[in-house]
């Protein structure tokens, strides 16, 4: 394998870097130019790594060991998993670049260099094999991220900024500690040797407990979702795009990479508890979602209900719950952040994100129109589209754990469904009540290279998902198999009956309509 | 016997003065009621046969240190009408304190009965009391063999006090007359005189 | 022993006090001669750094003086880093306090004087010499505290670290006095002896008082009253000064004294050291959130963060003090740092401003300035990949490993609550509109000073963890 | 690339060339390649059909690609073709192809219609695809699919709030329907561990009667899934409960209604449950719940029916009434029944749909059927046409010698209820007959309202409308003799004009199987042997016994329909003919029962009542009081609160006295020591 | 007999009483200074009490340590208050504080 001579990690994560102290260096225009050309390069990488990746091969490819900061081992390597989860953030931060190229006009290169850093930080998230290398790179996103929300913010962004870090900071502290405890307790930090460590029972609760706090605010799970909507609504488009499309998943995989693995046990234990988080999650925030009145707190709001779908999947522990929970994660990640966009189009046109003051947009902008139908279809989850493939599999597979969470999960197809069509309804229907809004014009090239790649994945992904399920088969088969010993019973006991003692009417087949039309 | 009366004794004035310390109005007055303090303090001192540091309690303490109270006392002017003596407002907290912190002092150490306290062992090293060597021989010989360091470290310390002292109060005063004894060494006549022969009657130029 | 085997062992102290004399004669042959002193006195700092190194402790420790004095790793390790953070506050005065009109000539030589104390308070192993080098230091902070004379906040700074610091050094005096007794001798090694087994009340409330007076010192709650009074009215280099280098000392006197003299009762001083660490670390970051002036708040930064280094010594364990140690290190250069940002804050007329309101929008300006200042405050807050964030790590690691699990949660979910008043200094600084009052700075001395220590404190610090590691678990090693 | 490839995915490629290019190859490009591709689509499914009709087709399965896999559960993308399919093929490509047709005359001043053209084609595709189904996913995303394409063509005009109201309440409503046929796969996977059709329905019989957990409660397996699949299809077919969406989807424009509404997408929940009729032959409680539900469907929407007065709300109703014959002679066990039904249906109610555009073409988009009259004289044509649809629905005809399609399909759905013998399936019976006086009652009622007596036009502001457009133009010099002449004769002075050819044609051709299509077709759908054999390529489950059953029960079953039917025409022609006020005075009479079916039994009104406005309550309750009121109130900014406030106490301690720091000092030293003096 | 607990209570109540001093004082500065001597003594007499009873030379040694560092530090303490009332014009106590908070 010729891609496994050259650290390709590092570089993907020094690219951001390099350029991002650039960033910070120059006048606005090189600023955006380098931050454009960085964040694509490190797209070309991905694809790299992304064609170099051996589905077959070993769990853990693209490894690379060194000891620069002595307990902290730069340990790097990725699995199926995070392959698909760096792809997600390569592909999403030319596209936040490209959003921030007109609409942000004040300290560029201050802004790019945060964006860089952000994306160093996310592929560092999904790469790091090291759990403190994990830690830090998972904590670290705070700072670039309270940066852009509260220096390129709305009006209320220092409160924004702060719920963002304060929540979140306050989450992952205790999660520290349990990684500081497992440590101790394994004599490694290497997560590959951690996933096959058996903590004790007693002992896994607290730990999952300690992690459920920091990944639940992350996701976010009911009900410390609350600093989600004030951070998308005060962050700038590409702010909300990133939040959505990767912070968010780094709860998603954190369980997935920490919780289920390392905790088989104690994340069995707690199924109720998770399951009944969700469960409240998908109804409550979706009916919050329908009476929004801001744009961005609806796609918000709905982000929180469509993560609740990924949480219940990650806890089913079968095959089918975790892809489909990894597959949302991804759709969602293209979708909401694709819906972020949009909100962002008409936001530069017309400054507000309320509602009411649009309406009738099909008329002016039926590019427009067309795109925002599509990400609506695929966040209420339509077959053809990402969104469906991940609900689906997910719920399907929580069916086999229970019922009543399925039924309640499967709710939110109707109410997401009701909230996103009566957005749509009042932006891109209805007449044109606001002249303002009716004169805006329709996307232009720029706004169509950010929106169409995203469509084009999102079709892609609801028609052939095989691309994006290939690569995690095998390693959401392992962490199946981890968990095998805690995997919940499922609460669909079927009892089969000895059918010559059924007291039923017993029909199939033609030899059956033989018997019954003999009397 | 005589003993231990003269230790009530002593031991009483000792507080009390303390007490008057504190609660003298004046602070002249708490200037010599700290120095009646020390003296009986030295008194407990000597009781126990510690002559040397009970002398150097004195000298030090009434010598020094509460001369140089007197003197700050006396020298910044203090409107004493003024000083009159108020007490904060969580003096009932401060004193049940410290009325603990004494029971608790006395009880815990056991120090309410007679025999009840228990002394460490000290290890027989070269600052065993001895019968046979006086007391501030003895002093004097741990003092300038094993604690030389510290020793000349306190002077450091007095180094400290001196120059602190002098730092924070020093004044160059413009405004007074000082005698530069350097300028005055080197003063030359030339720089000083000139040699005039004035012409009569036309007065002289100053 | 022999005298000269022992006067050999205190070299770096001797350095110091002959620098310091001879210093003091040249302040008082020449005047205006600050400037001079204090690089004199950098070499001097310099010098003694350079004995310590050159005889550092190998393997057993040394005794100096029949046991009042010790020369080890632990203590090399903590000298070495009180000279460097008093080298820093000599470098980064002078300009600041001829600005003010407080620059004289003494005042490297009482840092000088100071840091001869803090050498012997971090090698002492009797109570006689802790109490000396103590006073040493102690005497020549009260007089810096003052040094600004003709500014009332810094007479009433040194007035009240006065009067506070002698009631603290009266309950050590009065703790070591029952220590002695009950223990019979004021060697830490006699000490430690008598402490094994059953004690009585006696030497348990020495230890008691002791603790309190360290504890002062170290600006621990609920002994931490002074801080904030002190740190605004002293002149900034002094505050720095404080901040650092008489930090360090007291902290490896209270690590070298509660190990090696009480070590063995280590169920009466841990939840001393619990309790002070934990009320430190809610107060420090409780305090720090109402305040205005940043001066105050980095008082309230130090003593939460005290609380922060004391988790470590609540340990007890060889794991504990390394980490103690490195979170020292990493402190020194936060703490440092920061003050080295506030003197920079100058407005047009020269006058130096230390409000919140004066760095409002400080990023629109000075963006170097306030990029270092918020490097500065995520690392005290201790938020990776800051290098503050590994001081916080090792000291928690050692914390969960020695299973003071409650103590460490507790802690960590306090430190969320610090971490709100760094991020109100960095939000004022970005998001705030700019206020406009902080010129270009014209001192390059703060500015490369400065720009090094963000540049140790930033990600590249984590270069150092394996160096530090070893010389910290060295020299931790050296005190069990 | 067989024909089947060409018939599914032509329209997908035809709707994304004239949706996605209308802006480069203009309108007319758009219609003609849609309607080309649907009319090479029909042409390719008639051969299927007849080949399978013939026997010289066996049914088969073509892979396109794969879809999912993961773990044990793997769908793939396949098109699947047998008689099942093949009925459906002709059907939806046939009635497709026609209305595209329609829409070239029917659409022609919109500007928006390559983008109408491009939705019609979307849906086709999807319905297809629908239908071609092999596995339950897949059939899912046709679905789904068509769920979209309905919801974008009822709310096309978008600028109307009605229409989006309407489009988003179809979408919401069918959603409802989904969430038990996703429950229903869920159930199916994890109890068969597959989603393919064939491989469920072999595996079927095993599990009868087992029992499964569900909720909770222990019920019947093969009843719990039969049920929840059976809730899909109530919402897709618009089925009792769940029909709301239909009558406001005749938002859309007309041809929508005859395509989607009326011959295609709402047939889509019969077609499953024919699909997966051995499955629910596994339960015969699963069986008496589609009898009922369609039988009481089937009642309910004729009842309502009875009293609109929008003339494609009428045809709406009647296609919701169909909808439930259609379910319960598949509850019945008549599967081949149901979907004969669904056959003719799809051909007449089209007919009926499209006839109606071209009134409403003709009115100017006036669809209140109160001022219509005497339309016959005026656009004879389509009188015609809409004449056969009736005749077809109403199922005319005489036993024994044959009839309209609807007399087959309809009558053979009666007897196949009583056939089958069950106290439900009398029910439906009963139901059955009635519902056929009560559809020939107001089919006869639209035919005598719309095209009989004397016209009523100049009430209708839309004509009203048109004729004041076309007097500013052109006739302002005789305007008062205009206004003479409105109040003479009814008409306002206008004048309708017959529909252009391209809605013609396909009336006419709709015709021809609205008279033809039971008679040709009636042996090889619901005849024993010729039935058995054509069902036995595919997965419908076939009857034979309950099909020569059918034809033996008593004359007075058979010709129980008729009678109904003439029943209905007899009281409908003497209300709107003889007696012209006759329904003014039964509404009065019988005014509560009047509001109550003029109402739709209040339905909307129930749901509004019950979820819409709860969820919006619900929603601004959690935002408010939960989230903002209690999870952010002590949440975070209550314990920001908490801190400051306690920042403000250690502020206040720190008084800046040195006695107050002293006293703590103490305060802490004899804390300790106390403590210690406690504890040791 | 005098014994070591007679020079303990003694040294604890003079101890306390010069901790009084500090806090209970509100007027003048000065007096603070002095209490701080007084528990200073009150160290003495401990360490002299306990020198002697144990027989041992080193708390004398020490108590000799702290006269001299009292003497320094009472040294500093007048050096500050000085400036300090230059500054102000005051030693109350009650005015010490304009810094707080």
């Amino acid at each position: 394998m010729n891609a496994a001579d050259i650290p390709i990690l590092s570089i993907m994560l020094a690219i951001p870097v390099v350029a991002a102290a650039f960033c910070l260096f120059v006048r606005a225009e090189k600023a955006r130019l380098i931050a454009l050309v960085a964040t694509l390069a490190n797209l070309a990488l991905g694809v790299v790594l992304w064609l170099s990746y051996d589905p077959a091969g070993a769990q853990w490819q693209f490894t690379e060991a060194a000891t620069l900061f002595g307990p902290i081992g730069w340990r790097l390597g990725i699995d199926g998993i995070s392959l698909t989860l760096i792809m997600l953030s390569v592909f999403l931060m030319p596209i936040c670049i490209g959003a921030s190229w007109t609409s942000i006009q004040k300290r560029v290169g201050e802004y790019m260099a945060a964006f860089l850093l952000m994306e160093t930080l996310m592929i560092g998230v999904f790469a790091a094999q090291d759990l403190l290398l994990f830690y830090i790179f998972f904590e670290a996103g705070l700072i670039p991220m309270y940066l852009i929300i509260g220096i390129w913010g709305g009006q209320d962004r220092i409160y924004a900024s702060y719920k963002f870090f304060l929540y979140t900071l306050l989450g992952s502290l205790v999660m520290l500690i349990a990684m500081l405890w497992m440590i101790q307790f394994a004599g490694t930090a290497d997560i590959p040797t951690l996933l096959n460590t058996d903590f004790p029972v007693e002992a896994q609760k607290w730990l999952w407990f300690a992690f459920f706090a920091s990944f639940a605010v992350k996701m976010p799970m009911w009900p410390v979702h609350t600093w989600l909507p004030d951070a998308h609504v005060q962050a700038p488009t590409a702010g909300s795009v990133i939040l959505a499309g990767v912070l968010l998943k780094m709860g998603g995989y954190g369980f997935l990479r920490f919780s289920l693995p390392m905790f088989p046990e104690a994340s069995a234990d707690f199924i109720p508890l998770v399951f009944g988080l969700s469960m409240v999650a998908v109804v409550y925030t979706s009916l919050v979602a329908l009476v929004q009145q801001d744009m961005k707190k609806l796609i918000a709001y709905s982000s929180v209900a469509h993560m609740a779908i990924v949480t219940i999947g990650l806890f089913t522990f079968n095959q089918q719950g975790i892809e489909g929970a990894i597959i949302v994660m991804l759709s969602h990640g293209l979708v909401s952040g694709a819906l972020f966009l949009c909100v962002g189009v008409i936001y530069d046109r017309l400054h507000t994100r309320e509602i009411s003051r649009y309406g009738g947009l099909s008329v002016n902008m039926p590019k427009y129109a067309l795109l925002f139908m599509l990400f609506t279809m695929a966040s209420v989850g339509l077959p053809g589209t990402s969104g469906f493939v991940g609900e689906f599999l997910s719920l399907a597979g929580a069916y086999k754990v229970s019922t009543w969470a399925t039924l309640i999960a499967t709710t939110g197809i109707i109410l997401g469904a009701g909230y996103m069509l009566y957005l749509y309804r009042r932006i891109a229907f209805g007449p044109q009540v606001n002249a303002d809004a009716a004169a805006m014009s329709d996307v232009n090239g720029r706004e169509m290279w950010l929106l169409a790649p995203i469509a084009v994945v999102v079709l892609w992904m609801g028609v052939y998902p095989e691309t994006f399920l290939a690569p995690i088969r095998r390693d959401v088969a392992t962490i199946v198999a981890r968990v095998e010993r805690a995997a919940p019973a499922g609460d669909s006991k079927i009892k089969l009956v000895d059918p010559t003692t059924a007291p039923y009417r017993v029909v199939h087949g033609p030899e059956k309509n033989m018997a019954e039309g003999s009397h | 016997m005589i003993q231990l009366i003269s230790f009530y004794i002593f031991a009483s004035i000792v507080i009390a003065a303390a007490a008057m310390v504190i609660f003298a109005r004046n602070p002249v007055h708490s200037v010599l009621w700290l120095i009646v303090a020390f003296f009986n303090a030295a008194g407990l001192m000597v009781l126990i046969g510690a002559e040397f540091i009970a002398m150097l309690l004195v000298i030090v303490y009434v010598g020094a240190v509460a001369v140089l109270f007197l003197f700050v006392v006396m020298m910044l002017d203090i409107d004493f009408a003024e000083l009159r003596a108020g007490f904060v407002k969580n003096v009932p907290l401060g004193i049940l304190l410290a009325v603990v912190l004494v029971a608790e002092l006395v009880l815990g150490i056991g120090a309410y009965q007679a025999g009840a306290v228990k002394l460490g062992t000290p290890g027989a090293g070269e600052a065993t009391v001895s019968a046979t060597v006086p007391n501030i021989e003895a002093i004097g010989g741990l003092l300038y063999s094993k604690y030389v360091f510290l020793f000349e470290t306190a002077g450091l310390i007095l180094l400290v006090a001196m120059v602190g002292a002098i730092v924070l109060t020093h004044r160059r005063s413009h405004g007074t007359r000082g005698q530069n004894i350097s300028s005055q060494v080197q003063r030359r006549p030339e720089d000083a005189t000139r040699n005039v022969n004035q012409p009569v009657g036309q007065g002289i130029e100053l | 022993m022999e005298l000269n085997a022992s006067l050999s062992l205190v070299r770096p102290e001797i350095v110091l006090s002959f620098s310091a004399l001879a210093l003091l004669l040249l302040a008082a042959w020449r005047e205006q001669a600050g400037r001079l002193i204090s690089i004199l006195s950098v070499g001097a700092l310099v010098a003694a750094a350079a004995f310590v190194f050159a005889f550092m402790a190998k393997g057993t420790d040394v005794l100096a003086f029949d046991g009042l004095l010790v020369n080890d790793a632990f203590g090399n390790f903590a000298k070495i880093l009180v000279y460097i953070a008093a080298a820093i506050s000599l470098i980064i005065a002078p300009r600041f306090l001829e600005k003010t009109g407080a620059m004289r000539a003494e005042y490297p030589v009482l840092i000088l004087l100071s840091c001869i104390g803090m050498g012997v308070m971090v090698s002492a192993t009797d109570l006689i010499s802790l109490y000396i080098g103590l006073e040493l230091q102690s005497l020549s902070a009260y007089v810096l505290a003052s040094f600004a004379r003709s500014d009332g906040r810094s007479a009433e700074a040194g007035l009240k670290y006065f009067v506070l610091g002698a009631l603290a050094s009266g309950m050590l005096l009065y703790g070591a006095s029952l220590v002695y007794g009950f223990a019979g001798s004021t060697s830490f090694a006699a000490i430690g002896s008598a402490m094994n087994g059953e004690v009585g009340l006696g030497l348990i409330f020495g230890i008691v008082f002791i603790l309190s007076g360290l504890a002062f010192k170290i600006s621990a709650a609920p002994f931490h009253m002074w801080t904030p009074d002190v740190y605004e009215g002293a002149p900034t280099p002094v505050t720095a000064f404080f901040a650092s280098a008489p930090k360090v000392a007291a902290i490896a006197l209270t690590i070298r004294i509660v190990l090696e003299a009480f070590g063995s009762q280590i169920f009466v001083w841990q939840q001393i050291i619990i309790a002070v660490a934990l009320m430190s670390i809610i107060i420090g970051a409780v305090g720090a959130i109402g305040q205005q002036n940043l001066k105050r708040l980095m008082a309230y930064s130090s003593i939460n963060n005290v609380g922060f280094i004391l988790i470590g010594l609540a340990t007890g364990t060889e794991q504990g003090i390394a980490a103690m140690l490195v979170y020292l290190t990493i402190y020194v250069a936060m703490t440092l740092g920061s003050f080295v940002c506030l003197m920079q804050l100058k407005d047009k007329d020269g006058g130096y401003r230390e409000e919140f309101a004066d760095i409002s929008g400080l990023s629109k300006t000075r963006p170097a300035l306030a990029a270092a200042f918020a490097i500065f405050m995520f690392s005290l807050a201790g938020i990776p990949p800051l290098f503050g964030f590994w001081g916080k790590l090792v000291v928690f690691n050692a914390a969960v490993a020695a299973g003071l699990l409650p103590l460490a949660v507790i802690g960590i979910a306090a430190s969320a609550i610090g971490a709100f008043y760094y991020l109100k200094v960095v939000k004022v600084m970005y998001f705030d509109d700019a206020a406009d009052v902080i010129a270009q700075s014209d001192d390059k001395v703060l500015v490369w000073t400065g720009g090094l220590l963000a540049a140790a404190n930033s990600p590249l610090g984590y270069f150092a963890i394996p160096a530090l590691g070893v010389w910290t678990a060295y020299a931790a090693r050296a005190l069990f | 690339m067989t024909a089947i490839h060409i018939i599914v995915f032509l329209p997908l490629l035809a709707a994304l060339v004239a949706g996605l290019g209308q802006r480069f190859i203009g309108a007319l490009a758009a219609k003609t390649i849609t309607t080309a591709g649907l009319f090479i689509a029909a042409f390719l499914s008639w051969p299927i059909f007849i080949g399978f009709l013939s026997g010289s087709e066996t049914a088969y399965v073509q892979p396109v690609m794969t879809w999912v896999q993961s773990g044990d559960l793997t769908f793939d993308w396949e098109l699947r073709v047998d008689a099942l399919t093949a009925v459906m093929l002709v059907v939806i490509t046939s009635v497709s192809a026609l209305v595209h047709l329609y829409s070239w005359g029917y659409m022609e001043e919109d500007p928006d219609q390559s983008r109408f053209f491009a939705y019609l084609s979307l849906f086709t595709f999807a319905m297809l695809m629908l239908v071609t189904a092999n596995n339950l996913v897949q059939m899912f995303f046709g679905w789904e699919g068509v769920g979209l394409a309905s919801y974008l063509l009822i709310g096309f005009w978008y600028k109307k709030p009605s229409a989006n109201a309407a489009a988003i309440k179809a979408f919401v409503v069918n959603r409802v329907g989904d969430l038990g046929f996703m429950l229903g796969i869920f159930g199916i996977f994890w109890l068969f561990g597959t989603v393919s059709i064939p491989e469920i329905l072999a595996a079927a019989p095993d599990k009868v009667g087992s029992s499964i957990g569900f909720l909770g409660l222990r019920v019947d397996t093969m009843s719990l899934l039969c049920i929840l699949l059976f809730i899909g299809a109530m919402g897709k077919s618009a089925q009792l409960g769940l029909h709301t969406w239909l009558p406001d989807a005749m938002e859309g424009p007309t041809p929508v209604s005859a395509l989607i509404h009326a011959a295609t997408m709402v047939t889509a929940g019969v077609f499953m449950v024919c699909r997966l009729s051995p499955l629910f032959e596994t339960s015969q409680f699963a069986l008496n719940v589609v009898t009922i539900v369609g039988a009481t469907t089937a009642i309910f929407a004729a009842t309502v029916g009875l009293v609109q007065t929008d003339i494609k709300r009428v045809i709406a109703y009647s296609t919701c009434s169909q909808l439930g014959y259609m379910f319960f002679a598949a509850g019945s066990g008549a599967y081949g029944a149901a979907m004969f039904h669904l056959f003719t249906h799809a051909f007449f109610k089209a007919l009926l749909f499209l006839g109606a555009g071209s009134v409403i073409h003709a009115m100017h988009h006036e669809q209140d059927m109160r001022y219509y009259g005497g339309l016959r004289k005026h656009i004879p044509l389509t009188f015609w046409a809409m004449m056969a649809g009736t005749l077809a629905i109403t199922g005319v005809g005489i036993v024994g010698v044959g009839g309209f399609a609807g007399f087959y399909s309809k009558d053979a759905i009666i007897e196949a209820a009583f056939a089958s013998g069950s106290t439900y399936h009398m029910y439906g019976f009963a139901i059955g007959v009635i519902a056929a006086l009560l559809t020939s009652f107001y089919s006869w009622r639209l035919m005598f309202l719309t095209f009989f007596g004397k016209p009523r036009w100049e009430q209708s502001e839309h004509i009203q409308h048109a004729v004041h457009d076309h007097g500013d133009h052109d006739h302002e010099h005789d305007h008062d003799a205009h206004a003479h002449a409105t109040t003479r004769d009814g008409t306002a002075g206008y004048h309708p004009h017959e529909s252009p050819w391209s809605m013609l044609t396909p009336l006419a051709l709709l015709t021809l199987g609205a008279v033809f299509a039971g008679f040709v077709f009636h042996n090889q759908f619901i005849e024993a042997e010729a039935g058995k054999a054509f069902w036995a390529n595919s997965t419908l489950y076939f009857n034979e016994h309950l099909m020569h059953a059918m034809h033996e029960v008593p004359m007075w079953v058979k010709l129980s329909s008729t009678v109904a039917m003439l029943l209905g025409l007899i009281t409908a022609f003497s209300m709107y003919q003889l007696s012209k006020d006759a329904p003014q005075r039964l509404a009065a009479t019988f005014a509560p029962i009047y509001r109550f079916l003029l109402n739709k039994w209040y339905f909307d009104e129930l749901y509004s009542f019950l979820f819409v406005r709860p969820a919006f309550w619900f929603g601004r309750l959690f935002w408010k009081q939960g989230d903002i009121g209690i999870i952010d109130r002590f949440g975070p900014n209550g314990s920001a609160a908490a801190v400051s406030f306690g920042s403000k106490m250690a502020v206040r301690m720190q008084s800046g006295y040195l006695y107050t720091y002293a006293l703590v000092m103490l305060l802490g030293l004899v804390v300790a020591v106390s403590w210690m003096m406690v504890r040791i | 007999m005098i014994g070591i607990e007679h020079y303990l209570v003694v040294s604890s109540i003079l101890f306390v009483m010069g901790v009084l001093g500090i806090f209970l004082n509100r007027k003048n500065v000065i007096i603070i200074l002095m209490a701080i001597e007084l528990i200073l003594l009150a160290v003495n007499i401990n360490l002299v009490a306990f020198s002697v009873f144990l027989g041992d030379l080193t708390g004398q040694i020490f108590a000799m340590f702290v006269l001299t560092v009292a003497a320094g530090e009472a040294a500093i303490g007048l050096a500050i208050l000085v400036i300090y009332f230059r500054g102000r014009g005051t030693i109350a106590v009650d005015d010490v504080n304009r810094m707080k908070g």
